[in-house]
């Protein structure tokens, strides 16, 4: 019998928040399924990206370079090994895109497979230099989130897959290039071990210190903050309500800010509109929902302040910048139940038959359903504070809870009244938010569509988000300058309504590891091991984690 | 007539009847009057979250500042409701099914049987579960059909064999020689000898249909809409109550749904006695 | 006995096929496709959505006529193919399963079988001893009407967190790695314990006061007074009742079976216990209708083997039935 | 002297009230005897033998004393009787047909019984097995569970067991009633024939089969609401009779050769009295045709002919 | 009247209903009008089953029962009904006769409402008055009573007046006097009797030969659902052939003479020959012959109305 293998506890985090299941894949490739730490601690992407500073660090690239318009060079980092000890090459980075071509020999359908709407080609230019040739206007934007999106594969190991194991295959042996390595796994965790071999040793100059990382598999909040309490917990992903009273309650539990919200922003929470159906496609309507939800009864109440209400604009603080706040001050709205009484008054929505709720201008009833998903706590509470303050106004609207799948199956298919939606993550560009409202073209709306659920038409505003496709990274005023056109359309037509920006729920005890990101330090990593928020800086996360033990 | 008196001063004098009884019209009696006793509806937002019992809010609050005492009397309505249903429908269809396969016997019996014990043998809240978390729009009365609608088998067995014995007793020869219908000889002939039996039969149901309730509510998948003592737990322990300290979102609403599960099951074993001389104590 | 088992077996097959049957129209009459949901978990974009949906639709044979799909259905059960989970995209769903079952097994088996026997032996105390069912019995009834999860959540919170001598969640310690070691078997063990407890407080208070209510009844009969008559000890009449009370008390536990499983999955859900019930609420929350065919095909299978266990145990222990079978005196 | 009773008494509790069931009983029963105890149903038979060997509630002792083989009987204390019970007063019981344990091998259960009332089985067993044979059974039966007997057969085992410790006195409670002719006699005359054996001393043989206790009993006492009417040799009883009831009771049997075109049978009109608020005096008295003003007082019991005692005011003062 | 011819019935017996259980053997005779026939055997021999089957509250396996030449099993819904208007039955044991939580009398509200809806209520309790009255009880005393608030033989005399509300003309009385006193056995017995008279048959079921001696004009001797003996009563007492018949002559308890000394074959479980003699195995008559063991007699008239099966008097 082997001897029994522990994980020192001051040698170990652990983690939790993003495992829903048990880990049944290593495959970086298998988008909303691999498990926690595929991409960023084994499977790495040429850049990273930090939304907080809002820049691109090259990472297995060491540096990358448009030489013109269509051609980006990237060259690749020396001395990185896999952890089956070949060296990474150009090879391997061409291999990876290669395989996402649906022109190419393997035609894998993968996150990043739209990056071939503008490739052309690859060529490897040298041992270390891959050469990507853009077609024609190329849209940098979405260019630069495949980058740091695609996690580079070995050449060797994956080109003898088959197609289905590529795409789908669980990968159950990952080679990577990244600071851990696959230790063990079972139903109800996640074990990686560090791999001492790593490169960024040299470069950063240190090694995670975290000698384990085991990710728990979430099983209910009320376990997490179980064990949060027992401190068998280091980091909680988890949406974890009432946290607010535990960081101030002395259970050693910290988060990002001090204070309410407690949380960074990592997404917008909108309500989608359906404008196919009526009164929805009236913006006076549209425009008089906005008006009337007491924002800050779901902030307060719902979320006991760990939520920001968000900008009227549905920015995340990272676009900030972005913002045109006098215009926002001129078309922005706040919560006012009597103005919103007025546009519908105004409009021509009276109360005919006289049951106290508002009929339509031509005298049609309105009885609409708002949704979110049965269970959804928190997102129930705030449907129900909507259709309260609907009520309020004289809109009947009445709350709903179907299950996941028919709430799902209403968005995808447009047959939804009005529901909440958070999918427009933090990303490291703001095309990403409005091409997820302004979603085009409207009549190929595929049945897996990403995005515009409500079928919101408006031939301007998919032309705006073209040509903001197409802005040089870095280049904000030209940014600004098609969003603030944007930020109009949004805020005027209403296609649909922020309302609440969902926190980056991240709870740390620092009984065994410290040093974690908060506004105050110098720690401005985005604290989360969420899919995706790794290789957006989740890993300095890691390198900056020092044990308590030392202090 | 003297054997009903006799019934009914027995019924009197078991403790364990008085005590299952009491415990159960207070809660139907809070039902009742529960909702007069509070300015507040089980879903405004009308206190600081979280606070402890108060004079204002003699259960607290929840995380939205809900009052619990006001959730807590809005959901023994739906918890009585469930019980109500889910036991008529169980003990009807365990009635139906039981009579006639112990009445006709034969092959009706040999098809019913197999009836029985196939929705017997399947886990019938595991079925429950999958098919609830399917239908659309979920209410308090369409999940206590379901529950009725699968928990009929062990009275439809203990009414078959039952039955069974009594079809072999002469008056039922009698009244078929008196050319009354079999449906007839059932409803008029057997079904008033079983009916204690059948009365405690339902008293089971009820208290099973409210635990089952309770837990489809605490798995999220009872009804989406209005309070329930099941949904009351489930929240609770979503928004991770016991963990906060906020012990009384979570206590009373199983205080509750244990009193008065436990008290229809008490009353059930009074009745017993009551009805069986054999287990009465002199 | 060979008609007996015949229908006994019919009848297994029945619900077999029944119960499969239910089992493979929930994914094709429920609203929803399941490949939509993996796509659009998967974040997949333009062209790549096409592909891979046709890829999977092929995949998971959806792409088939509906008796074909039934058909299938059945071929692949006999094989030991459930299909391929979902939610835990590429893992099989039999293997999921099988990594999930040794957890159901190792809280079902105990819990039913101790406060089986626990429960009787407490209960039959109950019915010789007045103080005893006075005092302790009411306790039995207030056990049985507990809520399992509200008594779980309940145990969690005081063993966990109040007093925290026992670990929360999972299924052994987080720290550790399988082996065969006392360690492990111990961490095994502690975490084990408290889902274990709230299975088994709630089925010994109902097998409690079934024990004394029909020992009550056994005391009552007429081969109790004829030994009483004869002078017999309490004692021995008090062993005759009990070993006669017995017999409908295995019966019932093949009336429980189907409630217990329900029990359990509760329980796992309240102490994220990496069960079969856990799993089935997962895939209820995640869509993923194949993992939960899987899981309801072995909890149907895991209570039809439990009844047929009941059973024959039954035959062994009745001598009527026993008698009845092979022929005895007639 | 085998069994002497003394103003035997026992009533039921109910909600209702005493149902008084036994009022003042006295008699007495000699070594060798078999006495037949005959009455209509209802009359208070069963209570008297239960009342010897197991006086339970609803059973209520009110008063009189037992003597067996002149020790007395403290019947009302269950705990003290036990040393008595089995080893020297047994019964069969009115319930033979379910008085085995249906799960247990019969053998088993004899064995555990012996045992428990600490005796040893292994001496017994012979012997067993000699008053199996004596009731024609084979020892196959200790073998065997109740259910795979036969009525009859349940019945003699019964008996039996009952008999293992050649108890002093044996109740027997309606042993032949659920039987047919074969077996009644069968039966009856085994009960014959364990007196004759010396297995028992002496039996009570309750019955309301007249004509069984003609063929076995030497003396019959013949009980109406409770109360003692008349007891004599069974030539007496059957051949003449002097209590009213037993005259009526006597002369309504139809036995072979009898034809109602021939000989029209009369009943004893009227119904037997309820026990819950019997009638002061003679319990008989409204239906009696003698009945006459001092019948309002309880008649005593008592001896009118050597071994004829009899509880009539008409009858017995003629005689006394 | 009534005319059983060759009626057989088979019980699925056995714990999981395995076995076959043959409980009446081609059995056949027939009731005249105002007629009592006695049904005799020990318990078991299928004296219910006959009364049962000719009632319709089962089947027959095989062969027919005609009464006034139609065949009862083809009886349907209002043929039934009209059927039950002329055949009824009175069972061994009253107090399960009726159902305990109702009045006695609740028997002739039934039949008020399933045979004459409509009569007026007030002519009805008319007619009760008079049936009660005409077996000898007074209504005042009897009506308005639970069951157990009354005895034996009143409830057997209720059932009795129940038959005369209906046009009876045949009854079956099975064993509805052994759960009687001595002393009320007498009266029914007396009733049933008087009952005759009025042009009524019966068939009486009984173990007792004794009342059926006292009764009946003509007695049916059955051993294990076969017929062994059957004839005038009389002649039947009078000259008992069948050693089954006489070894139950010899264990009667009688009041006039003790039982004589005869060895009782007891009814033990024992195999029976699978096509022999049915008495076979019990049989101690010195006409026992081995082709009993292989052969069941015919019945042989031994006397004008009177036949026995048994190779005793084959010829
Ligand atoms: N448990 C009881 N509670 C109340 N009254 C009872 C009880 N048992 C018997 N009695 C009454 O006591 C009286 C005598 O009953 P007992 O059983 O001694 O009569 P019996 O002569 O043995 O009748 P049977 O021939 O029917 O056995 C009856 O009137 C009966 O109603
Ligand atoms: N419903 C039944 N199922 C199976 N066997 C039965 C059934 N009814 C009667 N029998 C069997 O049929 C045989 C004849 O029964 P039946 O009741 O006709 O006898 P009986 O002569 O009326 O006896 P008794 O004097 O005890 O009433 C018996 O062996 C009995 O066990
Ligand atoms: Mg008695
Ligand atoms: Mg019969």
């Amino acid at each position: 019998a082997p001897a029994a293998v522990e994980y020192p506890r001051n040698e170990t985090l652990y983690t939790s928040g993003t495992q829903w299941g048990a880990p049944s894949s290593w495959n970086p490739l298998n988008g909303g399924g691999y498990a926690t730490g595929t991409i960023g601690l084994v499977y790495e992407t040429l850049f990273i990206y930090d939304p907080l500073a809002d820049k691109f660090t090259p990472y297995l690239a060491e540096s990358a370079n448009w030489t013109d318009a269509t051609t980006y060079e990237v060259k690749i980092r020396q001395g990185v090994k896999w952890t089956n000890g070949q060296p990474l090459t150009a090879d391997d980075v061409k291999f990876t895109f290669d395989i996402a071509n649906p022109n190419g020999d393997t035609k894998a359908g993968l996150g990043y497979s739209a990056l071939w709407k503008f490739l052309d080609n690859i060529e490897i230019k040298d041992a270390n230099t891959v050469v990507f040739k853009f077609k024609e206007n190329p849209a940098y934007q979405e260019i630069g989130f495949y980058f740091y999106f695609a996690p580079i594969l070995n050449k060797a190991i994956w080109s003898k897959m088959k197609l289905e194991d590529i795409t789908g295959g669980a990968n159950k042996n990952p080679v990577g290039t990244g600071p851990y390595k696959f230790q063990a796994a079972d139903q109800d965790r996640m074990v990686w071990v560090r791999n001492d071999a790593w490169w960024g040793k040299d470069v950063f100059g240190k090694l995670p210190a975290p000698k384990y990382i085991v990710d728990i598999v979430n099983g209910s909040n009320n376990v997490a903050l179980g064990k949060m309490l027992q401190g068998g917990l280091d980091l909680s992903n988890n949406f974890l309500p009432g946290v607010a009273s535990l960081v101030n309650g002395g259970y050693g539990i910290k988060t990002y800010y001090k204070e309410a919200p407690y949380m960074l922003s990592a997404n917008v929470a909108s309500l989608l509109i359906n404008e196919q159906k009526k009164p929805m496609d009236d913006v006076k309507f549209r425009t008089a929902l906005a008006w009337m939800i007491n924002i800050n009864d779901i902030v307060e109440k719902d979320y006991t302040g760990i939520v920001k209400a968000a900008d009227p604009t549905g920015l995340l603080p990272i676009w900030d910048k972005y913002i045109d706040k006098d215009q926002v001050k001129e078309l922005g709205w706040s919560y006012d139940p009597e103005k919103a009484k007025k546009i519908l008054a105004d409009a021509g929505y009276k109360d005919v038959d006289g049951d106290k709720f508002l009929e339509a201008p031509d005298g049609s009833k309105i009885a609409l359903k708002v949704t979110c998903p049965s269970g959804w706590t928190d997102w129930m509470a705030a449907i129900q504070i909507i259709s309260r303050d609907a009520k309020a106004i004289g809109l009947n609207i009445e709350p709903d809870y179907p299950d996941y799948g028919p709430w799902r199956d209403a968005q995808l298919k447009g047959t939804f009244d009005l529901t909440l939606q958070n999918e427009a993550q933090m990303s490291s560009t703001v095309w990403s938010y409005y091409s997820w409202i302004f979603q085009n073209p409207l009549d190929k709306i595929a049945t897996a569509q990403y995005g515009n659920y409500g079928r919101y038409d408006n031939k301007e505003a998919f032309a705006l988000v073209d040509q903001l496709d197409k802005v040089k990274l870095g280049d904000d005023a030209a940014i600004k300058e098609i969003t603030t056109k944007l930020q109009k359309i949004t805020m005027t037509e209403m296609p649909t309504i922020p309302l609440w920006y969902n926190g980056l729920w991240a709870q740390y005890n620092e009984s065994v590891w410290t040093n974690w990101p908060s506004a105050d330090g110098e720690n401005h990593a985005l604290p989360a091991m969420w899919r995706g928020y790794v290789n957006m800086s989740g890993i300095q996360m890691l390198l900056n984690l020092e044990p308590a033990a030392k202090k | 007539m003297k054997k009903k008196n006799e019934l009914l001063y027995f019924a009197l004098r078991n403790t364990k009847l008085r005590i299952g009884m009491a415990v159960l019209l207070f809660f139907l009696l809070l039902m009742i009057i529960g909702p007069h006793l509070t300015p507040y509806k089980p879903a405004d937002f009308v206190g600081p979250s979280s606070a402890p019992p108060s004079k204002e809010f003699w259960f607290g609050t929840t995380t939205f500042g809900e009052d619990v005492f006001t959730q807590f009397v809005y959901g023994l309505a739906p918890t009585f409701l469930v019980g109500i249903v889910g036991g008529v429908i169980g003990t009807l269809l365990g009635m139906l099914i039981g009579f006639v396969a112990g009445y006709r016997g034969g092959a009706v019996d040999e098809v019913l049987n197999i009836l029985t014990n196939v929705v017997l043998t399947i886990p019938v809240l595991a079925l429950l579960l999958v098919l609830v978390a399917y239908i659309p729009v979920r209410g308090v009365l369409i999940e206590a059909v379901f529950i009725g609608l699968t928990s009929w088998p062990w009275a439809a067995r203990a009414i078959r064999s039952q039955t069974f014995s009594l079809r072999t007793r002469d008056f039922v020869g009698l009244a078929k020689m008196s050319g009354m219908s079999s449906m007839k000889i059932i409803f008029t002939e057997i079904a008033p000898n079983m009916a204690s039996y059948l009365f405690m039969t339902f008293i089971l149901m009820f208290g099973n249909s409210i635990l089952n309730a309770a837990t489809l509510d605490f798995l999220g998948l009872g009804p989406t809409e209005g309070v329930s003592m099941g949904t009351m737990m489930n929240l609770a322990v979503q928004w991770s109550a016991l963990m906060l300290g906020v012990w009384w979102w979570f206590i009373p609403p199983g205080i509750a749904i244990t009193c008065i599960v436990g008290s229809l099951y008490v009353m059930n074993v009074g009745l017993d006695e009551v009805f069986n001389p054999k287990l009465r104590e002199m | 006995m060979k008609r007996y088992f015949g229908r006994k077996l019919l009848i297994y097959a029945l619900t077999f096929f029944i119960a499969v049957t239910i089992n493979w129209m929930i994914p094709r009459f429920m609203p929803g496709n399941p490949v939509d949901i993996m796509i659009s978990r998967a974040g997949l974009r333009g062209s790549a959505v096409t592909q891979m949906y046709s890829y999977y639709m092929d995949a998971f044979g959806l792409d088939q006529p509906i008796w074909k799909q039934y058909l299938n259905f059945w071929i692949a059960i006999f094989h030991g193919d459930l299909g391929t989970s979902i939610f835990l995209f590429p893992t099989p769903v039999i293997q999921v399963i099988k990594d999930a079952l040794p957890y159901d097994v190792a809280l079902l088996l105990p819990s039913i079988l101790l406060s089986w026997f626990a429960g009787n032996k407490f209960g039959a105390l109950a019915a010789r001893n007045k103080n005893l069912d006075n005092t302790l019995l009411p306790i039995g009834y207030i056990l049985t009407a507990v809520p399992y999860m509200w008594l779980g959540i309940l145990l969690a919170w005081v063993f966990c967190i109040v007093i925290r001598i026992f670990p929360l969640g999972g299924g052994y310690d987080f720290s550790m790695q399988p082996s065969y070691t006392w360690d492990f078997y111990w961490s095994l063990f502690n975490h084990w314990v408290l889902p274990f407890l709230s299975l088994f407080i709630v089925q010994f208070g109902g097998w409690a006061i079934g024990m004394r209510n029909l020992i009550i009844y056994e005391l009552e009969a007429d081969y109790s007074h004829f030994l009483e008559a004869l002078g017999a000890p309490r004692k021995l009449i008090r062993n005759y009742a009990y070993n006669n009370a017995i017999l409908p008390q295995v019966t019932g536990v093949a009336l429980q079976i189907g409630v217990i499983v329900t029990g359990a999955l509760a329980t796992e859900v309240v102490f994220a216990y990496p069960g079969i019930g856990y799993l089935i609420l997962q895939a209820i929350h995640n869509q993923d209708y194949f993992l939960l065919q899987g899981c309801f095909l072995f909890v149907v299978i895991g209570v039809l083997i439990a009844n047929f266990v009941v059973d024959i145990a039954y035959i062994l222990i009745d001598p009527r039935t026993r008698a009845g079978m092979t022929g005895g005196a007639e | 002297m085998s069994l002497k009773i003394e103003n035997l008494t026992i009533y039921y509790q109910t909600i209702a009230g005493n149902v008084r069931a036994l009022e003042d009983a006295s008699f007495s029963l000699a070594d060798g005897e078999i006495m037949g105890v005959a009455g209509e149903s209802g009359c208070g038979k069963s209570t008297l033998s239960n009342s010897l060997i197991y006086l339970h509630a609803p059973m209520k002792y009110i008063r009189g004393r037992v003597f067996l083989d002149g020790e007395e009987l403290p019947i009302h204390d269950t705990q003290k009787m036990n040393p008595f019970r089995y080893k020297k007063i047994s019964v069969i019981p009115q319930y033979a047909m379910n008085a085995m344990n249906p799960t247990k091998k019969i053998g088993r259960m004899v064995e555990d019984l012996l045992k428990s009332r600490g005796e040893n089985y292994k001496e017994i067993l012979p012997e067993v097995k000699n008053r199996l044979e004596l009731v024609k059974l084979s020892p196959d039966v200790l073998n065997m569970y109740p259910f795979e007997l036969s009525g009859g057969m349940k019945q003699r085992m019964v008996m039996v067991i009952s008999t293992l410790l050649d108890p002093s006195l044996l109740l027997a409670d309606e042993v032949t009633s659920a039987l047919d002719v074969s077996s009644q006699k069968a039966v009856a005359e085994m009960l014959v024939g364990f007196r004759d054996k010396k297995i028992v001393k002496s039996i009570m043989l309750i019955t309301h089969d007249i004509s069984i206790l003609y063929q076995t009993a030497n003396t019959i006492m013949v009980m109406y609401a409770g109360q003692l009417a008349e007891k004599a040799s069974t030539e007496t009883i059957i051949k003449a009779p002097r209590h009213p009831y037993t005259k009526l009771l006597i002369s309504s049997l139809p036995t072979v050769g009898v034809r109602i075109s021939e000989n029209r049978l009369a009943g004893i009109p009227g119904n037997p009295p309820l026990l819950l608020n019997p009638p002061t005096g003679c319990r008989f008295r409204d239906r009696c045709p003698v009945a006459f003003a001092k019948c309002a007082e309880v008649p005593p019991f008592v001896e009118i002919e050597k071994g004829h005692f009899l509880a009539c005011w008409k009858e017995g003062k003629a005689h006394a | 009247m009534l005319k059983i011819e060759d009626i057989t019935k088979t019980y699925k017996t056995g714990t999981f209903g395995g076995k076959d259980l043959k409980a009446v053997k081609n059995v056949s005779f027939d009731i005249h009008d105002g007629e009592i026939v006695s049904l005799i055997g020990e318990s078991g021999s299928g004296k219910s089953t006959i009364g049962k089957m000719i009632l319709r509250l089962i089947s027959t396996t095989s062969g027919k029962i005609y009464f006034n030449d139609k065949d009862v099993s083809l009886l349907k819904d209002s043929e039934l009904k009209e059927y039950y208007r002329h055949v009824q039955g009175v069972f061994q044991d009253p107090f399960s006769t009726y159902n305990p939580i109702f009045k006695a009398d609740r028997i002739f509200s039934v039949l008020h409402e399933e045979f004459f809806p409509h009569i007026p209520a007030s002519e009805w309790k008319g007619r009760v008055d008079t049936a009660l009255k005409s077996v000898g009880m007074n209504p005042a005393h009897v009506l308005n009573k639970f069951p157990h608030q009354l005895s034996g033989g009143q409830l057997q005399r209720f059932l009795i007046a129940r038959a005369l509300l209906l046009d009876t003309k045949f009854l079956v009385a099975d064993e509805i006097i052994s759960m009687l006193d001595a002393s009320t056995r007498i009266d029914v017995l007396n009733l049933l009797s008087d009952l005759r008279s009025k042009g009524l048959s019966v068939l009486f079921i009984t173990h007792d030969l004794s009342l059926g001696y006292y009764i009946s004009e003509r007695a049916v001797i059955l051993y294990k659902g076969s017929v062994v003996e059957i004839g005038e009563t009389k002649k039947i007492f009078d000259n008992p052939v069948h050693p089954y018949t006489r070894m139950l002559m010899s264990c009667v308890p009688r009041l006039d003479k003790k039982w004589q000394d005869v060895e009782v074959e007891l009814t033990e479980k024992k195999p029976m020959t699978a096509n022999g003699c049915v008495f076979y195995e019990r049989c101690h008559s010195e006409y026992k012959l081995d082709e009993c063991a292989h052969q069941s007699p015919a019945l042989v008239e031994v006397e004008p109305n009177h036949s026995v099966a048994c190779v005793c008097c084959k010829g």
